[in-house]
């Protein structure tokens, strides 16, 4: 279907993945519309990665064409649930719309944000709770 | 275009908040909306309705949302109305956290106008927001050599 | 979803025979329509929408039209309704060619039932086309071994 | 954009290009919808390139993710403006969903469809009348 692919269709359904590049570190990849829809399923994912020993966490936004405030309360859960500590949970945000939401709530000072997931990645070791 | 409308109609459940995106994606790419504004406007409507979803209607009891995209020269106006409890006014501004109060907060920074209102008969919430379109003709205009 | 429906009120005018697929593709992909049917329902509703455009109203005239979805257990239902000047009943079968004529008998294809009628009240014609989800329903039940 | 790219925004435009592959072969690109907004459109640039001289037109419709009846009669236009002579038109229709328009409508018999260019190009030559 090459170039048709540009229709609504192909943003309909959620997904989330995930993956573990080394121990206690949890990549967890969006694809989809972020709002009151999906915002439950992301929320409990993480806090479930959490629960699963994950003690810093990756959220890879690239697949994702729209966050509203309950997408932001998602991850928010997600933070929460890791506890205190700066940095714990990082997000990969290339598209300048999705990151408008961030600033706008200020939330662009809660999640440290980074363009590819080899940036987030490269920011720590889970040694000293970064990622 | 100028003072054409377009009027939807839909259930007031999370699954339709996308259909409100689509249209007013539709409508703001026909009136020359960039991609920011685009993405501006997705976001309000998501918000509006979004509250009527989870604010207007009992858990479980059918309610419908009507949004009504009027299109004007200079801007597009987006109306939200459900038929649900009402809003309580004036809006107490909190601070957005994790528990809630972004919504409203996120409307007001990315539209030019906010009202909020009771309906006008019946119970029920108005939310009207404005949309500009003028910014790019501003900076035509600046554009200009003043010779 | 069983019972909900989506109205869409537009002006009957080329560019938001988009909006029309738009509507559509929302509704049928939360019923789960696979591909070839959401190809379908868009076909219809363009046609009947595209009718309207070109039919229904004097050219610069504005007219609106009604397009609602209904959602059953087994089908959606598609509702196409203007306000114009009616059309002649019943409608004579053409064959399709350059000058015309394609339309309803795309529409005929695409769908499981079309029903043409005049609005019931005041001028217009409204169309009304049903589109079955059951197909693959029934392939399941003949994939159930015999044993 | 990367992944956002599968947004409702992007068949928005309406475009078509030309290119001309030999003397005599016309190659014309669709994108976008092909509807009574665009038909028009679409018929006039295929009757324009008749008038200064194509002999045979190909009509790429690879990147056109929806065609109606009035997408079919602009191209109806451009072949009877071509005149009688099988074969001076092909359409390059890739998409199972918009050869379905076509068979519906019997307009299969008329039009000679491949799924690539290369293959609409190898059809002929100019001296044959055939592209
Ligand atoms: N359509 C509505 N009907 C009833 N109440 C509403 C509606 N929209 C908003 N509200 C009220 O306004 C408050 C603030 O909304 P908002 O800023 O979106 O934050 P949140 O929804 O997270 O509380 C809500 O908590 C709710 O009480
Ligand atoms: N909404 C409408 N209002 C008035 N007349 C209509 C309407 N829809 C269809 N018609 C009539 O039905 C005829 C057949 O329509 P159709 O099969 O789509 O072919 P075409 O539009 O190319 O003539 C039209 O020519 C028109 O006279």
């Amino acid at each position: 279907m090459r170039d048709l692919e540009s229709s609504a269709i192909d943003v309909t359904d959620f997904r989330v993945e995930e993956d573990q590049p080394r121990a206690g570190v949890v990549v967890v990849s969006v694809h989809g519309d972020l709002d009151l829809y999906s915002a439950d399923e992301l929320g409990d994912r993480l806090v479930d990665a959490v629960e699963r020993g994950a003690a810093s966490l990756v959220v890879d936004l690239s697949g994702v064409a729209f966050v509203d405030s309950q997408g932001l309360g998602a991850l928010l859960r997600g933070t929460r649930r890791l506890g205190a500590g700066e940095g714990r949970l990082r997000l990969v945000v290339p598209a300048p719309e999705i990151r408008r939401v961030f600033e706008i709530t200020s939330l662009d000072q809660v999640f440290p944000m980074d363009d590819t997931r080899e940036q987030a990645l490269a920011h720590g070791t889970p040694e000293n709770g970064l990622i | 275009m100028n003072g054409e409308a377009v009027r939807l109609r839909f259930p007031a459940r999370p699954e339709y908040l996308r259909l409100a995106r689509l249209a007013v994606t539709g409508v703001g790419e026909r009136m020359s909306f960039g991609r920011s504004d685009l993405a501006d406007l997705k976001l309000a409507v998501t918000e509006a309705c979004s509250n009527t979803v989870r604010h207007a209607y009992a858990p479980g009891a059918p309610g419908e949302i009507d949004l009504e995209l009027r299109i004007e020269d200079d801007r597009l106006e987006l109306v939200v109305e459900d038929r649900g409890v009402g809003i309580e006014l004036p809006v107490r501004e909190v601070e957005p956290s994790v528990e809630g109060g972004m919504g409203l907060s996120i409307i007001r920074a990315v539209v030019d106008e906010l009202e909020i209102n009771p309906r006008a008969e019946g119970a029920g919430t108005v939310v009207h927001m404005t949309k500009r379109t003028a910014a790019r003709d501003g900076v035509q205009a600046c554009a200009e050599p003043e010779v």
